[in-house]
């Protein structure tokens, strides 16, 4: 157990450095010669017009709103899945419940038109 | 010293710094940013402590969830962004003395306490935490309620939260 | 091994930290990054003493699962309110958000 | 005999008595041998990437009729090499203004993001990186890195079609999380158990056949997590550039592509793994070797699919990627979680009262499960045919935009 826990640290250095250590070497290795036209931004062809911080629609964060509710209520089920072998029939129905909880969330999203992206 | 309390404090170090950098830095989303770093390490802790489903949890909840929100909200803000004007207020000092203050005031208040630095005690072997947190949390003499009622609060947060941020067409 | 002690000092360190942020920032956005540091802090203590005290009682996770739903709602309606204040007022500093002082 | 049958565990045996005999303590020589574990998986899941390359431009190119690459080593299997040292020797171009360490931060995020997915991986019954007990879960915070790391390449670029590919990013492969857990928590359901060896040993009949509607809805929002088509509009050339990945050059650019390619791989070994029996074959418990072909086998067979929904199927809209997740996928999974869960609860009560054979509760749990399925599935067809119908009767297809009145002038 404590050992698998090892691996994982582990790994992430690991992984860490298989991708960061060709990205430096080959940063060290490859050619540097940089000047204003090339190190301008690209955008999208022609040249950048007006701020790159403009604001955005609010539909991108409602998602994200919605994402984490969703998720975390999730996560309170992994253990109530892992443990449904000792459960009582009051146990799985309170799941089911919260479950239940979960899908008028998303019928209430649905009906306000929160769902919608236009 | 042994290798796991080197390890140890290293962490504690980052992380603590990073928590720092949370608080100083001037530009929101480095903050975002470190805040990330911050929640990674107390994912490490909470892995350190056996609590492995926590540390998954952490960086589910948190990492996924959270702080992209966190980044969000910083870009939906934006323009305040290259706003060059301090980020700290006028009466920091006062709040950095009222910090200081508390954390000598709990320090104080452990060093009372006879079983400050106790142990560890052993885990059984075939303890399973998981299960027993899956069983107490919808089990009616534990934690039903609040597991309900989590759900309810988050429902009515995400309403709640809808409603304000919503702008019909 | 490691003694209680050094998670609790940690502990406390994260939450002064996070305390120092909530006072002393102007941007509310930075404001509720300092409530999230100190509801982890929380954490770490709720954790902790499961893992050297109780540990054959669930009640120390079980208390930190629901911080986790705590600190979602929390950032979820936080988070909204200042989006939702920015558009109206065009301003996250937290001391110019005076709507309510008359 | 146990190396023929096991060669891994029997080297790692090997090595471990061979390090204990030089004098290290156990502890350090546990270290040594994770270690080495965790560079063995490392290596070889970046290795496969050099592969991979070769068989999807293969597949992609039979598929549209041409020879894909052939000059260099047979069947032009070398061709990757070439391009490796060619893309390891581009400058590297940074934009003025963008933020420096997030925007080299994130192509390193979204390899290792993909690659951590490998320690949960059981290769074998007895190959498995980190057999943790809460690895279901592992998964999915694996995903939610990735996510970040497509985040901060948008933000850093300082590039506006770069951040409004981070954008689209949050919608989509934050939306498809969704559904993706819930897919999840079916066969952790019916294991009972999080851990991903354990899920595959309880796999006597793979969960693609208890658990359909969940192996596909854990494939599409798979797909759709690894943003290739036609979920791939984090990065629509023809509608914002190249979104994330705009501003990157050389081998930064290349690890975005490094990272997709393995990632398709990766969520062919999880489909295995989780829904169609990982390692289980004939013999493999006894013959692990045979575990591992087995698991090779299946995976190769999930990816050709994955290569083939990418290069047969267009891009969605925005708004239809969104409608599908959040209007077809989350409540079928939802309701498919609440049947599963009622039907589980149910059986485990009902088939111990029966006194059958370990086999024959096999097949009934199989059965109810596969009827479940099918009655869930009717239903939704049912329910989507009459909405289509409906659709008709109201007549034609809503108009996207309404042509505006000519002006006066034009007119006369």
């Amino acid at each position: 157990m404590q050992s698998d826990w090892l691996f994982i640290a582990l790994f992430l250095l690991i992984v860490a450095a298989f991708p960061g250590v060709p990205i430096l070497l080959a940063g060290i290795l490859g050619p540097r010669r940089p000047n204003s036209i090339k190190n301008s931004v690209y955008e999208c062809g022609i040249e950048t017009v007006g701020n790159t911080w403009i604001q955005f629609r609010i539909q991108y964060y409602i998602f994200g709103l919605t994402f984490l509710v969703f998720d975390v209520e999730l996560v309170f089920l992994f253990p109530w899945a892992v443990a449904f072998n000792s459960l009582s029939l009051f146990g799985v129905i309170a799941g089911i419940l919260f479950i239940l909880i979960l899908f008028i969330e998303l019928l209430a999203a649905w009906r306000k038109g929160v769902l919608e992206w236009v | 010293m042994a290798l796991s309390q080197i390890i140890f404090l290293v962490i504690a170090a980052a992380t603590l710094v990073a928590a720092l950098l949370v608080v100083i830095s001037r530009n929101l989303v480095h903050s975002a940013l470190w805040l990330i770093a911050t929640l990674f390490g107390v994912a490490i802790f909470y892995g350190f402590l056996s609590a492995g489903f926590f540390a998954v949890a952490q960086v589910v909840i948190y990492i996924g969830a959270i702080a992209i929100l966190f980044i969000f909200s910083v870009m939906l803000t934006r323009r305040l962004m290259q706003d060059n004007s301090p980020q700290i207020n006028r009466g920091w000092p006062l709040a950095l003395l009222l910090a200081i203050l508390f954390f000598g005031g709990v320090l104080g208040m452990y060093n009372t306490w006879p079983e400050f630095a106790a142990m560890a005690p052993e885990m059984a072997a075939e303890a399973n935490p998981l299960e027993q947190l899956g069983l107490a949390l919808v089990s009616p003499n534990a934690y039903v309620l609040p597991f309900e009622l989590a759900s309810i609060l988050l429902v009515a947060a995400m309403i709640g939260a809808i409603y304000l941020a919503w702008e019909k067409k | 091994m490691i003694p209680l002690s050094w998670y609790l000092i940690f502990a406390a360190a994260l939450f002064s930290i996070g305390l120092f942020g909530v006072l002393s920032r102007r941007n509310a956005i930075a404001i509720l990054m300092g409530v999230e540091l100190m509801l982890n802090a929380v954490n770490i203590n709720l954790i902790a003493f499961w893992r050297y005290r109780a540990v054959e009682q669930i009640a120390g996770q079980a208390f930190a699962i629901m911080v986790f739903a705590v600190a979602a709602a929390e950032v979820a309606v936080g988070l909204a309110l200042v989006i939702s204040v920015y558009r109206r007022q065009n301003t996250i500093i937290a001391k110019e958000i005076d709507m309510l002082k008359w | 005999m146990s190396f023929l049958t096991d060669p891994i565990n029997a080297i790692a045996d090997w090595l471990e008595s061979l390090l204990l005999s030089l004098g290290l303590t156990s502890q350090a020589v546990t270290i040594l041998m994770t270690l080495l574990g965790a560079i063995v998986v490392g290596s070889f899941g970046l290795m496969l990437v050099i592969f991979l390359i070769w068989v999807e431009r293969k597949v992609y190119a039979r598929i549209q009729d041409r020879l894909g690459p052939n000059r260099v080593g047979p069947w032009g299997i070398l061709q990757t090499f070439p391009d490796m040292i060619k893309i390891f020797t581009k400058e590297y171009i940074t934009p003025i203004g963008a933020d420096k360490v997030p925007y080299n931060l994130a192509p390193i995020l979204s390899v290792s993001a993909v690659l951590l997915a490998w320690a949960v991986i059981p290769f074998a019954s007895t190959v498995v990186g980190s057999d943790i007990n809460v690895g279901v879960l592992y998964i999915v915070a694996v995903g939610a890195i990735g996510t970040l790391g497509i985040i901060l390449a948008g933000w850093s670029s300082n590039n506006k079609y770069a951040l409004l590919g981070a954008f689209r990013t949050v919608a989509q492969m934050v939306s498809y999380e969704v559904p993706m857990v819930l897919a999840l928590l079916i066969p952790v359901l019916l294991a009972r158990s999080m851990g991903v060896n354990s899920i595959v040993q309880s796999q006597q009949v793979w969960y693609i056949l208890l658990a359909p509607i969940a192996a596909f809805f854990f494939f599409i929002t798979s797909i759709a997590e690894t943003g290739r088509a036609p979920f791939d509009l984090l990065e629509a050339e023809s509608e914002i550039i190249a979104g994330y990945q705009t501003e990157y050059s050389g081998l930064k650019f290349g690890m975005f592509f490094v990272g997709e390619f393995l990632h398709a791989f990766t969520i062919s070994a999880l489909t295995v793994t989780l829904f169609l029996g990982g390692w289980r074959g004939p013999w493999s418990e006894q013959v692990p070797l045979l575990g591992t072909a087995y698991f090779f086998i299946k995976t190769f067979i999930v990816y050709f699919i994955v290569l083939w929904v990418r290069i047969s199927l267009p891009r969605l809209r925005i708004d239809q990627m969104l409608n599908f997740n959040w209007k077809f996928l989350t409540p079928i999974a939802l309701v498919m979680l609440m049947a599963t869960a009622v039907l589980e609860k149910i059986l485990s009560t009902w088939l111990p009262t029966l006194r059958l054979t370990d086999s024959g509760v096999i097949l009934i749990r199989t059965i109810t499960h596969l009827g479940l399925n099918v009655l869930v599935a009717a239903g939704v067809i049912y329910l989507l045919r009459s909405y289509t119908i409906r659709r008709e009767k109201v007549g034609q297809p809503r108009p996207l935009a309404v042509a505006p009145e000519p002006p006066a002038s034009v007119l006369e």
